[in-house]
């Protein structure tokens, strides 16, 4: 049951995440909303892992490295939106801006 | 109670990433995304997935909320204007609820929880999240190590020309008394010992090189920005070094595996002989650590500039 | 041997195609050997395979690609008449554009084109399949393209644009018919005979008119001949290759090959489709002769005479008795030997005369004697004066057409040669009896009259020795009694 | 023994993180506000953790413990004086 | 056969950690990578009868992760090892300047990440593969650093993020569900109702990062805006990877979840892709568009394997070809695709501009270039003789053999588009000026002439290719996805 | 026992919403911040509950968060200077 509520809070944050990402037009908004996304991701799978009762080491396996993995993105993802900003002062894309 | 405790997590969760999602100014957002990265933390604890918790309180709260700030700082304040609710608002609620009910229709567990158990002591961690790390998904491990890389490079490559060739992110101007200044001398140390500690615990217990070099990567950054030491200039070949060294003795071990097997029947491309196998993942792991350490403390410190 | 020599006659020029290419622009001498050879030494090869052949050897070469994707070079009695006629006017070509482009640029990357384009026409003669038909179909229209906008002015370049947009979305045409018979039947081979019953009659009739539709473009069957008359915009050479040997003759060649080696006589006739046919080519014989008439300059007048006189080839394979199949092959050789001289001649005029338009012809003859009498050859016989060929042809077809019992396309006939007369003679007349710009400076040009000379030689020859067992005439009655009436 | 004193002492720690919260929501400016979050932070930690070191299982969790706190105790510290300064110049 | 798998996988890792060492050695150091990779391949390819699996580590699934080269693979990773050691070859950078220090890592780092995932055979490492690749990708796409540019690279990264994202969520999902994550074990599982949901997770995901249309807008400004050498790796290699997995997943591990209206749908967007992307690319004014917009559409041939192979179509003989000929088209799009962006790279160094108008007698100053981008061309055109024919060939044939012949439509509709965008450049080349541009040593130009060659080289042999593309194929390649 | 501090995590948990709604209204970057430090202590002190009540493995986690919470506000105050390098002493004063 704790586990289910876990799981679904997941499914919940990658609902969340989605919508910011669609619908934010600040560019690190958007980061911000990947790595929501991402949490929830590794959430559901992590809840889906631990429904045995004991938890499965593999999915934990599988979220350290996408953690990193998450983290390396929006760290290049940022350094653009910073070069971005320096080149042509915009935090959106071009085509979002208003 | 631990329903309740649940419960009122997941509440606290939803509610944080919400706030994070719609929060008025970025600023307020980069805020609650970091209070959400410690809640989602406390969930990982209650998933007995320790290592995780250290990996997502590390990095997940830590390093990417001060890769957020970071970035807010170098930004004029701007404001807000979101594109039209509806469509992005259905196709996170889509998901989301087409994602709940799969996890209800899930079958009763299907893991390789009991496989991994069983196999670990033979690849030479009792902790089965690091033989997995080490081990069985290496190859996932390596990559992702090259994945930091390519990152690194990538971020680097964005600096400008003028400022290529100097130490990574802004110089930082510090009063050699004040309290960034102190503050910066009594916590690194103790952050060291910490990382240091989470690397070694790691092939038994929680931990391991990804939340040891994130630590350590932190205590790096807080020394930088309380300017009590220069960064080293991105084209310096010790940097560079440093930076590789993780992936290139994990590769080199894979390729002694590899050609060993041409005349030993046991050895592989990326296995480690039994006999030697836990300290060989220490010695890798902190290779590792040290590279991870390095790269992501580069990451979040972006790419070189000068003071124009 | 047997099994390489197709290969080798298609790499005779292809060879040289490839080097050329890479040769520095000012190794003339280099270049016109390379390419000099490479037809005498095709022409050889041709001669010694037209006797074998004639004796009943087949030649076959086959590469696979993939499944029933395969190329087949297959040198039966129908791929010699093309492929002899290709083979001899490309020597004669090639000759004629040495000494046409003395002073000119890019000449590596013309005569490399040039001679792909050769390569290209062997191909489509010596194709034994359907695909390998298609694959030489296009890489002709491919390597035409440059040849067409060398000028690389305005003029060449909106003419090579026409006939691309003509040209692929007719082979786009052409790959749906091919594929789609295929789809039923697997890789149809020329040579084998081949159940179609796996198609209904409806089908089977759409794809036919998407065959004619596709090879149409290329034979300037009416309405598809636009890109033709603007192809002029190329030099001379070209223009030669263009109407008498490469593309036309690709059109027109497919269009037999589709009637009796893919469909066949008596599935075409069980279709009805051959009198539409016939009367396409029928229209497209007086519409293309109608507009000949109208034209004002040379190269335009020979171009819409091309228009008229491909379909005779096309008519006499849509009407398909003995006769008229043999009228229509025996044009594909004679249409190309009478129209290249007219070419040749053309380019000679506008080369050393500076003349493109007719009403400047006058007086011409007596000043280039050896250009005008083989200008006046090559006009007669498409006329169709005896005893030049272009008589023999028409003759054979009107014995044809009464045969098939299509007594209306001898009015056709007649029609036509009217109005080819009407055409042709004033320029004749122009040319030997009218007074002329005295002032105007003629070079002598052996290196084109030449050319010219055999050619319109040729031509009155396939007329006067028709009966000879190895005249074109002879060869095509050969190929109809082998294969199609047997 | 050990467990009444944990119980009382963790109690104790509620009550000031939940005072150090209702502070942060109802003290009017961002000083104050300061002020009462650290003294309940520090102090709501500290007492907590005093309770759960008769739970400790061993040295070393003990010592992680503690040095959990001096970590906090710093930080929040620090943290506190920086944020203290840079609201004062923060005109936003 | 146990050396070489991971010599393909680690080499160009290696290479890159040296050019992280070394920036000055770059370009030393990825012609070396690339000898000992084309030296792997071609032993590999010379000695593979059966698929070869490699468990690395010796840890077997789904414990472990293992290594598998089929036909499928081993073509794919010979396009990565020639386009890559053109790219390599002609790449301009020197020094150890910024752009120089960060292409040549980064460039072997692309290498590494798709021989990666064409070697692997467990979804989560893919997954871990695309975003090596996608950040490396990425980097290369800003690397010129101009406000477009980085524009773009924004946008790359935004569509591949949500991209990566759906895939891991399919993944979790599938992982959730069978508790395994190889590919070869999912054709045995226990069928659950949560697998469709998984399928059209990772499928979505890999369509945004194929950009298949409408998921398409990022790829002509980030393959346009990239250097010429970027250009000619992101647009010949990169989509072909996401691409790749799909076939993978479609054809080998879930062929059971395959429904009508979903192949349909596939080829539906594929063949709107093609009209699309053909019809941009003819109103583009800038060369490099021009061949970024080619890649739009010719994406959209390789979704036609959906219907074409999955549908009811493979059961006919002659369709057992589709497969086989949208990998020939992946091959020889990769080739051709290469070539144009270097060939629009030399002129772009050479004419200051890529504007179409800036190519007005290119073919006086640079014929090998013209000349390449021509053959090239025919390539794309699907004109005889080239892959690009073989491929369209083997796509219409089944078409027809399967009674839908308006498949066939996009194919041959795409051909005379392609000829229609690809002519004004060609005629511009031809047309009757001094050119203005500075000369291009003829060295520079024989790199995308032999790739282009490659182009139709691949067609003129197409034999030993789909030989080799037999080895291990997919049953479900010719019996068709349910 | 390890009910008592179940119930002790929750309720301490639930307070932490208290500096949400802090972090919401703001109205300057500082409140955020500070509520943001005070969820860090809090989330803290969870751990430390959790840990009491499961498993004092997890005590690792409560160090770490209590160490980078500080890196946080560290990376706070660094931003509010200009061009984020600067000392806000330096720059709060002058």
């Amino acid at each position: 049951m704790n586990v289910t509520v876990l799981g679904l809070c997941g499914a919940l944050l990658v609902g969340i995440g989605v919508f910011a990402f669609l619908w934010q037009r600040h560019l690190l908004r958007r980061v911000l909303a990947f790595n929501v996304i991402g949490s929830g991701i590794f959430l559901y799978l992590g809840a889906a892992g631990a429904r045995g009762g004991a938890a499965d080491p593999v999915p934990h396996a599988l979220i350290i490295t996408g953690i990193v993995v998450a983290l390396s993105a929006s760290a290049l993802a940022v350094a653009l939106v910073l070069a971005h900003l320096h080149a042509s002062s915009a935090t959106r894309l071009p085509e979002d801006e208003p | 109670m631990t329903l309740a405790f649940d419960l009122v997590l997941c509440a606290m969760i939803v509610g944080a990433a919400i706030c994070a999602a719609v929060a008025g100014t970025i600023f307020a957002a980069a805020v609650f995304f970091i209070v959400y990265g410690i809640f989602v933390s406390l969930a990982w604890l209650r998933l007995d997935a320790f290592d995780v918790a250290l990996a997502e309180a590390a990095m997940g709260a830590g390093l990417t909320g001060i890769l957020l700030l970071r970035a807010l700082g170098r930004m004029p304040a701007s404001e807000d204007r979101p594109g039209p609710a509806l469509a992005p608002a259905l196709a996170g609620a889509g998901l989301a609820l087409a994602l709940g009910w799969a996890f209800l229709a899930l079958p009763e567990s299907a893991g390789l929880g009991p496989v991994v158990r069983n196999a670990a002591p033979g690849a030479g961690a009792e902790n089965p999240v690091t033989a997995v790390l080490l081990a069985f998904r290496a190859w996932d491990t390596l990559l992702e190590t090259i994945v930091l890389l390519a990152a690194l490079l990538g971020v680097w490559a964005l600096s400008r020309d003028e400022a290529w060739g100097l130490p990574p992110g802004l110089p930082q101007r510090v009063r050699p008394d004040g309290v960034l200044a102190g503050f910066g001398r009594i916590l690194p140390p103790i952050g060291a010992v910490v990382g240091v500690y989470l690397v070694w615990a790691g092939t038994s217990r929680p931990g391991g090189a990804f939340q040891g070099g994130t630590v350590l990567a932190a205590v790096a950054l807080l020394v930088s920005m309380a300017g009590l030491a220069q960064a080293p200039r991105v084209t310096s070949g010790a940097l560079r070094l440093v930076l590789v060294a993780g992936p290139l003795v994990f590769l080199g071990m894979a390729f002694i595996g590899a050609v060993l097997s041409l005349w030993q029947p046991g050895a592989a491309f990326l296995a480690l002989p039994e006999a030697h196998a836990k300290s060989l993942i220490l010695g890798i792991e902190l290779m590792l650590t040290l590279s991870i350490a390095v790269t992501l403390a580069a990451l979040v410190a972006g790419p070189p500039e000068d003071r124009a | 041997m047997t099994a390489l020599l197709p290969l080798l006659i298609l790499m005779t020029s292809a060879v040289p195609a490839v080097i050329t290419f890479f040769l520095a622009e000012d190794s003339h001498r280099l270049r016109n050997t390379l390419n000099l050879a490479g037809a005498v030494l095709k022409l050889a090869l041709i001669v010694f395979m037209l006797r074998e052949v004639a004796a009943g050897t087949v030649y076959e070469t086959r590469l696979n690609f993939a499944p029933g994707l395969y190329l087949l070079l297959r040198a039966d009695a129908l791929s010699l008449l093309f492929l002899t006629l290709s083979a001899f006017l490309w020597l004669l070509t090639t000759v004629y554009a040495i000494a046409y482009f003395e002073k000119e640029h890019d000449l590596s990357r013309f005569f490399g084109f040039f001679s792909l384009c050769v390569a290209a026409t062997t191909g489509i003669a010596l194709s034994g399949t359907l695909i390998s038909f298609f694959i030489f179909y296009e890489l002709l229209t491919l390597s035409t393209w440059p040849l067409v906008v060398h000028k690389q002015d305005d003029k060449s370049l909106a003419a090579g644009r026409s006939y691309l947009s003509y040209a692929l979305p007719g082979s786009a045409v052409l790959l749906i018919a091919i594929i789609w018979l295929e789809s039923a039947t697997g890789p149809l081979e020329f040579a084998m005979p081949h159940p179609l019953g796996g198609l209904e009659e409806a089908s089977l009739r759409a794809i036919f008119a998407l065959f004619i539709l596709g090879l149409g473009v290329k034979a300037a069957l009416v309405p598809l001949h636009g890109w033709l008359p603007g192809a002029m915009a190329a030099p001379a050479p070209v223009s030669a290759l263009l109407h008498a040997v490469a593309v036309v003759k690709a059109g027109a060649f497919g269009i037999v090959r589709v009637i009796y080696d893919v469909f066949g006589i008596g599935l075409v006739a069980q279709l009805g489709v051959g009198l539409p046919l016939a009367m396409l080519a029928s229209v497209t014989i007086i519409w293309g002769s109608i507009r000949a008439l109208q034209q004002t300059e040379v190269k335009k007048r020979l171009a819409f005479s091309t228009v008229s006189q491909v379909s005779y080839i096309i008519l006499g394979a849509a009407l398909a008795g003995p006769y008229a199949v043999i009228g229509g092959l025996v044009h594909l050789v004679h249409q190309g030997l009478m129209k290249i001289t007219l070419f040749f001649c053309a380019g000679i005029y506008q080369e050393r005369a500076g003349i493109t338009r007719i009403e400047d012809l006058g007086g011409i003859g007596p000043r280039m004697p050896w250009t005008s009498v083989a200008f006046s050859l090559g006009a007669m016989g498409m006329i169709g004066l005896p005893p030049m060929a272009g008589f023999i042809t028409k003759l054979y077809l009107g014995i044809g057409a009464i045969e098939a019992g299509a007594p209306w396309v001898v009015a056709v006939l007649a029609g036509s040669t009217l109005l080819n007369a009407a055409y042709f003679l004033p320029l004749l007349y122009r040319i030997w009896f009218l007074p002329g710009n005295e002032d105007l400076p003629v070079a002598p040009a052996p290196g084109l009259v030449v050319p010219a000379a055999v050619t319109a030689a040729a031509a009155l020859g396939a007329g006067l020795f028709a009966g000879a067992a190895m005249s074109p005439l002879g060869w095509a009655t050969l190929i109809v009694t082998r294969e199609y009436m047997p | 023994m050990g467990d009444v004193f944990s119980v009382i002492l963790t109690s104790a720690a509620l009550l000031f993180y939940v005072a150090g919260t209702v502070g942060l929501i109802r003290f009017p400016d961002t000083h104050s506000r300061l002020h009462a979050l650290t003294k309940a932070d520090n102090l709501g930690l500290g007492l907590l953790i005093l309770g759960l070191m008769a739970q400790a299982d061993g040295w070393v969790t003990l010592g992680k413990l503690l040095l959990t706190w001096v970590l906090a105790l710093i930080a929040a510290g620090a943290a506190a004086q920086l944020v203290a300064r840079t609201a004062l110049g923060d005109r936003r | 056969m146990s050396l070489i798998l991971p010599l393909l996988a680690a080499v160009p890792l290696l290479g890159a950690i040296a050019a992280v060492l070394a920036p000055r050695a770059g370009k030393g150091i990825g012609l070396g990578v690339a000898i000992v990779l084309l030296a792997a391949l071609a032993v590999l390819v010379g000695g593979l009868n059966t698929p070869v699996v490699l468990p690395l580590g010796g840890w077997e699934p789904p414990l472990g992760i293992a290594l598998r080269v089929d036909g499928l693979a081993a073509a794919f990773l010979g396009l990565a090892a020639v386009v890559m050691t053109g790219v390599l070859i002609a790449a301009p950078y020197r020094g150890a300047g910024r752009e120089a220090a960060a292409f040549w890592p980064l460039a072997l780092l692309l290498w590494g990440a798709l021989n990666a995932i064409f070697l692997s055979r467990d979804l989560f490492n893919l997954y871990v593969g695309l975003e090596l690749l996608t950040l490396a990708a990425v980097a290369l796409a800003a690397l010129s650093g101009s406000a477009g540019a980085l524009a773009a690279a924004i946008r790359y990264m935004v569509f591949a993020l949500m991209g990566s994202l759906l895939f891991l969520l399919g993944v979790a999902l599938t992982y959730a569900a069978h508790g395994a994550l190889d590919l070869a074990a999912l054709p045995g599982r226990n069928p659950q109702p949560t697998d469709a949901l998984a399928a059209g997770l990772m499928t979505a995901g890999l369509l945004v990062k194929t950009a298949l249309f409408p998921f398409h807008a990022w790829l002509a400004p980030a393959h346009s805006g990239a250097p010429a050498p970027a250009s000619a790796m992101l647009s010949a290699l990169v989509p072909k990877a996401s691409f790749y997995i799909l076939l993978r997943l479609w054809f080998e591990a879930l062929p059971d979840l395959g429904r009508p209206g979903f192949l349909w749908l596939m080829g539906a967007l594929g063949t709107a892709a093609i009209l699309y992307g053909g019809v941009m690319a003819l109103r583009q004014a800038r060369l490099k568009l021009v061949i970024a917009y080619s890649t739009v559409a010719q994406i959209g041939y390789l979704f036609l394997v959906f219907p074409l192979a999955g549908g009811g179509g493979a059961a006919q003989p002659w369709a057992a070809g589709a497969w086989t000929g949208v990998v020939f088209h992946a091959l020889a799009h990769g080739l051709a695709k290469a070539a144009m962006f270097l060939c629009a790279g030399l002129w772009l160094a050479a004419a200051g501009n890529d504007r179409i108008e800036a190519l007005r007698g290119a073919a006086r100053a640079t014929p090998m270039a013209v000349f390449a981008f021509a053959l090239a061309a025919i390539s794309l055109m699907g004109l005889p003789p080239s892959g690009g024919f073989t491929a369209k060939y083997l796509m219409v044939t089944s078409a027809f053999a399967a009674g839908a012949p308006y498949w066939a439509l996009g194919p041959l509709l795409g051909g005379l588009l392609a000829a229609a965008y690809l002519y004004r450049p060609i005629a511009a080349a031809f047309a009757p000026v001094e050119p203005e541009l500075r000369p291009v040593p003829r060295g520079q130009q024989a790199v995308p002439l032999a790739l282009a060659l490659g182009a139709i080289v691949l067609g003129l042999a197409s034999a030993p290719p789909f030989d080799l593309l037999q080895i291990g194929r997919p049953e479900a390649a010719a019996r068709g996805v349910e | 026992m390890s009910g008592w501090f179940m119930f002790l995590a929750t309720v301490l948990l639930l307070s932490l919403a208290g500096a949400l709604w802090r972090v919401w209204s703001g109205p300057s970057q500082a409140d955020r911040m500070m509520a943001a430090q005070l969820v860090g202590t809090g989330g803290v002190g969870v751990v430390l509950l959790l840990a009491a009540a499961g498993d004092w493995a997890m005590i690792d986690v409560a160090v770490v968060l209590a160490l980078l919470a500080a890196f946080a506000a560290v990376a706070f105050v660094k931003a509010q200077t200009p061009q984020g390098a600067g000392d806000p002493e330096d720059d709060a004063d002058g």
